[in-house]
């Protein structure tokens, strides 16, 4: 109940490698597990840690997002005193336009970190999927005495070779060294770009990173920080698995794994709802024919074809004869007779003509762009 | 705050809804689930709000927690406003005594002061115990065109169920001449939904009368229109084609299940011009397991199916385990049938449990009920048209 | 849908509250207006919202219809949520038959079933007619550090009042070993607020047993307390040193608006870390004419001042006449007072009209009421401690 | 009842004679009345007109009116079906960035047009505060087989030499001319900036004008159909009077004109609330010592001095031996003790220092801006 921390969530993170599917929105926006998108995971677990205001920076293609978010209301976050801040850029002759980083961004958007009035403030990017009880994290920076405290997994999954950021973490928790883009990385604790601070101290911090001519939070200022060795930087494990959004392989790969019941598990909590934007769609109607195996499938469907190892969204429709395989079909796809898919990701409102044929290499699978009709 | 409305909508949400049986015990009957989404309310109050009727008044006065709850803010009718909204009106003491609402018109009466806070020109009644879509400004704009004092929607129902209902006889401008209620000998064949377009200063007055009468039962029905045809009053007959169906009973609740799985769908919730709105649960999508088979059925969020369902429509979060059967079966939300289970025909009530090896229902005969948190030892045999509750069996 | 809560409120609204003469024949008391933006609910809801609770039941049987209309959504007050908000709770039926609230006990065991929903903790216990701003949280903090089966709040009161109290006398650890209703003889001068935090299971449980005494008022203060007395169980005293009103009275009501013009002001509403909510209504700023002459006096939207207004609080929308003067008074929303009548030491209703050259009230003596929508025609003299309502007029 | 109308407020005028006021905030931001922003009596309008879809589109300096609007709850307007729509520039690729008129404006945002369902389109600017009833608009529309539909006024007030739009308007209310900018206005009637017009014509009419290379509605589209007298455009007149904020003075002007209980009945109908963002004020405190005159005040505000012929906004302190005259001053300005001052606009959060004086000439008021302490 009692609300000290104020969340941050970063939505400006470029990534070349999910190709079309971030080209018309940010990663935040990026749909995943048949409903929802990726700033879901973020809010939900942000709500049930009990942090009820939440500034939402914007960067570019943010209308999806946007549009998602709309007031709030499916979070409980349209609230007067609390709720949810919308953080566009452009907004007033004060903004320096695009972001070259997080710093840029927090800098454009230091109104809102002064006008919050908790005490401490998490600050996350947006395109790892994971759980975390932020109440326990600021236990843990309390009781470690810390300045800053960094979030971090041991999850191999999120380790790449030449990119990501890689933390010396000590046997009391204090974070040593910070490595950004190793080519093989050294350390076993992958930096989720995460972290929480005091919100004061952020302010300074930023405002004297400014004045250095940084620009990137992690790359200059954490780097400059733990080598001077001002201030008690602290690791905080996240606890389970996550999954990092980096590339149309990685994306891929992270979906299917959710037809695992175990990894549902870990992220759905029956207690602790995931919520996300309603479509008010009707249940998904099985119809004679249908033939589903191995598969997450999101309301308001007309299945009437062959489906297996794969994730429908909402509204998709799938007509007699049509065979998907593992595939990811976002909303209101129609996959007509006959069509047979496999290892492909279909974006929003894409239909598949009678008889095509289209099937990617397992592991590489291809991408069809939104509102395409192929 | 309140402020002046064309039109505000009363939903008689009703008493007990004893036909429903064991499935009311604990339940208001507009709370009852429905279609794998819904619940029974879901529909006029997504008709009231797709018709731009954004006052709403729920009477009820059984049972009213779960509806509270359900109905919340009235957000998922986009009813969570400032100036109106959905109110959930149970009665209350007036100057030191209170009476519980001793009929339909009663009921209303008790909340003449609720309506005359918004100054309205028409009041449209409401009840909660039918699945349809309807668009009430439509029947307002009737009403008004005819300078009625009422406006009654019916809807032609077969002649040899006319005597199950209150039938409504016109002259040839669509004028209601006479009302029969339940007749042996039809004259027509046009039933009275329940629903009523009234004037309200008309309504008002005549509720104050009635109220005055001690031999009146307060019913809008027995009491109010048949007064209304005799003192003269202009009351026109509105008619509706659409899909309509009462789920009070067992039978019928299944029965308007299973048209949802018909083809053409006699009724489409896939309409995206009217929206049918629903309390969301926050679960995510169903999955299907390898050994997992669904043919004709509806199946909603939480679901996890590992077992063989055909025929039915699954609520949400209601787990069918491997080797188990659900056949032409209406699962309510959470209910879990275990493995090897076989139900069959049958309701399952909310967070039921049908341990494995369950044989529940039979493919003739009535429809078998189990009720809220029941939980089936494994191995019992409920036979067709039985109904077994937490407390106990009944037939 | 309901989610587990760590603590939710019961706000006990109350019943007829007569001790407020004609001021509640009409109106729940929470619904009357204080301070001249606010009502006196405001401050229990606000203060639930400002403490972090978001889940709270108003539980009314006493003409609901203003305060269901006033709290609405909840959105005044951040409380029209999905998972949580604001509840009115009147007494329902169950299994075929409906009781009223008996005493305080009863009302929240009527409500067991609400409560079970979000599965809570703890529960917090308010009433609903006090002016205060506290934070619950803290109190909440102290009832799980001292690991108590109930916290109470309590407040140092002049000992010569103590006999209109419950007064709590403690140990040096701050743990109650006594409780004496009404005292004439009280060893301690702290008396319980009303406001009581239980851990929720053991109220569960107490509640369920007292009901089963036939011999039970159902009450926290006469049998609930003294039960947990009795049993041993661990009673803490919660201090609160902060501003807190009764306002059950007439006198009380005028007396504690008027705490509101002193300098230094005893309850801060200016205060932005703990803002009290209000619904809004919708007005324009107030204008004060060429003629109008306002000091020591609070005036909100919508008002129109040009006659003299002096020590007095203001509501939305009153209007001030020429020549009029209104003197240590309370006037109530969309009151209006007339050319050159003279208003002194009164409480004039909600869309009451004092017609020029009315006198009302007087220098000294009681506290003058004039009623909710009471027209007093030109030239009336009504004297001190006088209640007149548009049914006629008491002493 | 029936919604046949989507409203849509073009807030991206730029008008320099607001000077100040208007540098950090557009127009429809603009603070009026005590405790108003110009947009809130366009949407206040619209929604008593059972208009429940609107658009709102967004320029630069767009902060303070997002601030302002929030999540739409107070007017009603947060819902999932209906609702309102922030418009924000640069979300897209398609979109042209800094918009030069309207026709641009209308041309980034076709897609909120084609979303939209109802049958008709209300579009305004947002720079004049006026009351109309849209639905009586659309009757007069339907009645005079309109293709388009514009709104003027013959209040003499909103006339300007070498400025404004002007309509000849015939008998029959078919509009044939329009003067734009012309030195000495011939027609009497001014045009409003707010037209009706059917959905699916403007998507016609916006698609083809910018082919045609236009970027001005008015100016170029309009023109150019009156001269082909391609489709019927009739008038319809607003009713009563209208304020144009278009330089500092005629703001003042403006609002001054409200201390007459005539022209506040003109916008404030009791049935019809003027909706705006709450702030949770508590009354107004009159303290010893306050000697108010012929003035609007808000909530909030506590009031030692004296106050003639002046509006004060939300929150303002007016300490003893203060004299304000012929002011408007904007929320949680404070003027200290003996403080005096006349025709002088203060902008949200001055502070006038103890013993300052400070008198603008009659008719061209002072303006202090935002944040200032003098």
């Amino acid at each position: 109940m009692k609300r000290d921390i104020v969340g941050l969530i970063y939505t400006g993170e470029r990534i070349d490698q999910l190709r079309d599917l971030t080209r018309i929105r940010s990663v935040a926006a990026l749909p995943v597990l048949g409903r929802y998108r990726m700033i879901d995971f973020i809010l939900s677990s942000m709500i049930h840690s009990e942090i009820h205001n939440i500034g939402i920076i914007m960067q570019k293609n943010y209308h999806s997002l946007m549009d998602h978010l709309g007031s709030g209301r499916e979070w409980d976050l349209h609230g007067k005193r609390n709720g949810m801040t919308i953080l566009p850029p452009y907004m007033s002759r004060d903004n320096v336009g695009v972001y070259e980083g997080l710093l840029d961004a927090l800098r454009s958007n230091i109104g809102f970190l002064r006008r919050s009035k908790e005490r401490y403030i998490a600050v996350t990017d947006s395109h790892i999927l994971f759980s975390v009880q932020y109440e326990k994290m600021l236990a843990h920076h309390l009781e470690n005495g810390a300045d800053i405290t960094l979030l971090y997994t041991k999850d191999r999954s999120a380790r790449r070779n030449g990119a990501g950021r890689y933390l010396e973490v000590d046997a009391q928790g204090t974070v040593h060294q910070i490595e950004c883009d190793p080519s093989i990385p050294r350390y076993e604790n992958t930096y989720m770009s995460a972290f929480l601070v005091r919100r004061e101290l952020l302010i300074d911090l930023v405002d004297r990173a400014v004045s250095a001519g940084y620009h990137h939070f992690t790359r200059e200022l954490l780097t400059h920080i733990l080598r001077d060795k001002s201030y008690k930087v602290c690791g905080f494990e996240c606890p389970g698995s996550v999954w990092v959004m980096d590339s149309v392989e990685s994306y891929f790969k992270a979906n299917m794994d959710f037809l695992v019941a175990e990894n549902r598990a870990r992220i759905f909590n029956p207690d602790k709802p995931v919520w996300t934007k309603l479509r008010d769609e009707m249940p998904t109607h099985y119809m004679d024919g249908a033939d589903v195996s191995n598969s997450l499938i999101a309301d308001g469907c007309i299945i009437q074809g062959r489906v297996e190892n794969s994730i429908l969204f909402r509204g998709v429709q799938i007509k007699p004869g049509a065979s998907v395989k593992n595939c990811i079909v976002m909303q209101d796809a129609i996959i007509q007779r006959n069509v047979e898919l496999a290892y492909a990701i279909l974006d929003k409102q894409v239909t598949v003509r009678e008889n095509t044929r289209m099937m990617g290499p397992a592991g590489y699978p291809l991408v069809v762009p939104k509102a395409l009709t192929i | 705050m309140p402020r002046k409305k064309k039109c505000v909508a009363m939903l008689l949400a009703g008493g007990q809804g004893s036909r429903l049986g064991i499935l009311t015990r604990h339940t208001a009957k507009p709370a009852i689930p429905f279609g794998g989404k819904y619940r029974i309310i879901d529909f006029p109050l997504s008709n009231c709000s797709n018709s731009g009727i954004d006052v709403v008044g729920v009477l009820t006065q059984w049972q009213p927690l779960e509806l509270n709850a359900y109905i919340g803010s009235g957000s998922p009718w986009d009813l969570d406003l400032s100036s109106g909204g959905v109110y959930v009106l149970p009665p209350y003491m007036k100057a030191g005594a209170g009476e519980w609402y001793s009929g339909t018109a009663n009921a209303i009466y008790q909340n003449l002061a609720f309506i005359e806070q918004f100054n309205p020109d028409y009041v449209l009644i409401l009840s909660g115990d039918h699945i349809y879509k309807m668009d009430y400004a439509d029947m307002l704009a009737h009403h008004i065109e005819k300078e009625a004092a009422v406006t009654i929607a019916v809807r032609q129902v077969p002649w040899e169920e006319c005597s199950r209902f209150g039938i409504m006889n016109t002259d040839a401008q669509g004028n209601i001449i006479e009302f029969e209620e339940k007749p042996a000998n039809p004259k027509s064949n046009n039933a009275s939904m329940g629903v009523y377009v009234f004037t309200w200063q008309k309504l008002r007055d005549l509720l104050i009368s009635d109220e005055q009468n001690p031999d009146s039962d307060n019913d809008f029905g027995k009491n109010i229109i048949p007064t209304m045809l005799a003192d003269g009053e202009r009351l026109t007959a509105y008619s509706f084609n659409g899909y309509w169906k009462d789920v009070g009973t067992i039978e019928s609740l299944w029965d308007a299940n299973m048209d949802l799985l018909q083809t053409p769908v006699p009724i489409d919730l896939h309409d995206r011009s009217w929206r049918i709105y629903a309390r969301n649960i926050g679960m995510p999508p169903h999955y299907i397991a390898p050994s997992g088979e669904v043919s004709g059925s509806l199946v909603t969020e939480g679901c996890v199916i590992k077992g063989s369902v055909k025929g039915s429509v699954l609520s949400a979060g209601v787990q069918v385990e491997e080797d188990a059967q659900v056949i032409d079966s209406v699962i309510m939300p959470s209910a879990r049938i275990a493995k090897g289970a076989k139900v069959i025909r049958s309701i399952i009530a909310e967070d039921a449990v049908i341990e494995s090896g369950c044989q529940v229902g039979e493919e003739e005969g009535d429809i078998t009920l189990i009720g809220n948190n029941t939980v089936l030892k494994a191995g019992t045999v409920v036979p067709a048209g039985q109904q077994v509750s937490k407390e106990g069996s009944t037939t």
